[in-house]
């Protein structure tokens, strides 16, 4: 037997024979190698943790000769159990190599044991289970059951909140659009700009700025302030451009502005 | 069940009358699983059918009966048949109310707030200050919700009937009347208004007091 | 209700709430009604929110569960929900109600019974302990039989899901709860429900504490 072989493939394997469940043969209803192991164990006749796990293993290979005699086909975890066992076989009868790494047979075995005893206890609980009372079986769940009705009442609601700002909204209907800044008290450097550009062509004279205010700004505080500024603003810029010029004679004294005279 | 073992071993022919019938303790429980487990009434026959030789359903189902009275569910007869029905009393716990909270509607929510602060108000009067029809279903809810109720007809040609508030609405609200909704100044102080003076309307003082009167004067219309 | 009558000049300071619980004795006729009405065991929960404000279910519930005490139909527990079920030694009776279930196959039996036991267990777990890989069949049938259920992804690689039992399994076997399977002690003692990984394969100690912890969690966790 090639030992190294046999480990690589128990390994390897694991995955590959889980896999393969529509290839388990029912061999005398049997479903699977340790099912056949865990039967094989029971005509011991032992107590599973101290089965001799040589016996169960010649056992299995025999039984898997006799199989193939009967050219039965086996599937492929049978074979890989078959081939473990034979490698575990082998392990139990060789001396320990002590240079040898990985679990020693023994431990094997042990394992082995160990899986045969659980999958033994499930098959007991199982039996266990189903010997309980089984509901529709030995005992009864009511007969004539009665359907909770389940009504779903809608209530609805509104805040004082809801209410105030429907109102507002409905008294604001009119005047709504969309939000922007408020800008009509605004008069903006571009506006006051054109609007001092045509005008400065006759401004010979010094002229206070604030004649220059549009229509309807003057009165109006905030009006009158924005345009005041903007008109200034204009008249830094259009002085800037070197056509007009600037003055005021005091502290708070009025801006004036006239053309400049060879401009 | 006890019966089987004590006549074990004897003749089978005599086997079936040497049957003692179980005791009526022992029925009557036999009768209260054969009704609770089956899906239909079922009559005194079909019971002695089930049950072991001898035994006497419709004598069990007397004390079953008695056992049962009072309880939270009740032995009755059904025709010639019985079950057991929940107690009629308990009938309320069958049904299982589950309420669902929603806002209301925003056409809904509207309407309530042109009445609340122009009542008493017609129909009319509402459709013209939304500037939408109002649907029958809107006011209805409303109504249905007590929240508002019909006022007195307004004097005018067609005797249009109002609407108004209710107690109900100010208790929800926490008011303690309708005039202690705030005014159109309140709300923009409160923020609830943003929007501007129409362009040329004046100092936004004067508009506000304005929108004050109109709500003043609708109220000392009633 | 009955309660106005015999609390009157009692307790003051239990009469101050408007709404007084119904007093002990209507609301275990409440709980009878409820849990006779329905097939499914109901929780406590439920009850609570169908039973009057203030009602005391689990108390309700351990008079009731006296009173049926050696009846015909008993009052049982599944999970964290009760519900009326026949005495187990009247099934003999049943013959009429008694449903033809599908025989479950050896490996659904004991894939079943795995699970069961091992919950949470995966898929690689329940085939590491049968030998044999399962296939999907035997799995959707439990879960169709709504017997298993999907529990929590496993923390591990691949974060595989784990299969647990569900209230219907316990209602099916008459079980309280996981913890009240046969032999369940036994087993654990016994290292029987230890998730062992072969010798050689990883680190055996910190893996093997790895299942149990899982395990004990689940268990708890009922």
């Amino acid at each position: 037997m090639n030992d190294a072989e046999f480990t690589e493939d128990t390994v390897t394997n694991v995955s590959d024979r889980l896999a393969a469940e529509a290839l388990i043969v029912d061999v005398d209803g049997f479903e699977g190698p340790l099912d056949v192991l865990l039967t094989m164990s029971r005509t011991q006749k032992v107590d599973l943790r101290q089965i001799s796990v040589l016996a169960l293993a010649e056992q299995y290979l025999a039984f898997i000769e006799k199989a193939r005699d009967l050219r039965i086909e086996l599937a492929a975890d049978y074979l890989v159990m078959a081939a473990w066992l034979a490698f575990l076989k082998s392990r139990l009868l060789l001396p320990p190599d002590p240079a040898e790494e990985g679990p020693s047979g023994e431990e094997l075995a042990a394992h082995l044991a160990f899986q045969l005893e659980r999958l033994q206890a499930m098959r007991d609980h199982a039996a266990k289970l189903m010997a309980r009372d089984q509901l529709g079986r030995d005992f009864f769940a009511r007969g004539i059951t009665e359907d909770v009705t389940r009504t779903r009442r809608v209530t609805y609601t509104a805040t004082l909140l809801d209410l105030m700002q429907a109102y507002a909204r409905i008294r604001t209907k009119d005047e709504f659009r969309p939000y922007t800044m408020d800008r009509d008290a605004i008069f903006t450097m571009e506006e006051a700009l054109s609007r001092l550009r045509p005008l400065i062509g006759f401004a010979g004279e010094w002229t206070d700025i604030l004649s220059y205010l549009p229509e309807g700004w003057e009165n109006d505080p905030a009006r009158r302030r924005s345009a005041t500024a903007s008109t200034f603003a204009a008249s830094l810029e259009l002085a800037k451009e070197g056509r007009i010029e600037l003055r005021q004679g005091d502290t708070f004294a009025p801006i004036q502005i006239r053309r400049k005279q060879d401009g | 069940m006890a019966e089987a073992e004590t006549e074990t071993g004897q003749a089978p022919e005599t086997e079936e009358t040497l049957f003692e019938a179980p005791p009526i303790a022992e029925q009557e429980r036999m009768v209260e699983a054969i009704l609770f487990a089956s899906a239909e009434p079922v009559t005194i026959k079909e019971l002695a059918g089930r049950m072991p030789h001898g035994s006497d359903p419709a004598e069990a189902m007397v004390h079953l009966r008695e056992r049962y009275e009072g309880r939270g569910v009740r032995l009755v007869k059904v025709g010639d048949a019985w079950a057991f029905r929940t107690a009629p009393d308990l009938g309320f716990l069958m049904q299982k109310e589950t309420v669902e909270t929603r806002k209301l509607s925003r056409a809904a929510i509207e309407t309530l707030a042109i009445i609340s602060y122009h009542q008493p108000v017609t129909r009319a009067e509402i459709e013209e200050i939304r500037g939408v029809s109002v649907s029958r279903g809107t006011i209805d809810q409303l109504i249905e919700m007590e929240w508002i109720r019909f006022g007195r007809r307004r004097m005018t040609p067609g005797r249009p009937v109002t609407f108004v508030v209710t107690q109900e609405f100010l208790d929800h609200f926490g008011l303690e009347s309708a005039r202690d909704l705030p005014g159109l100044k309140e709300l923009r102080a409160a923020g609830l208004l943003d929007n501007r003076p129409p362009p040329g309307q004046g100092a936004p003082d004067s508009e506000e007091d304005e929108g004050e009167d109109d709500q003043t004067e609708l109220f000392d219309e009633e």
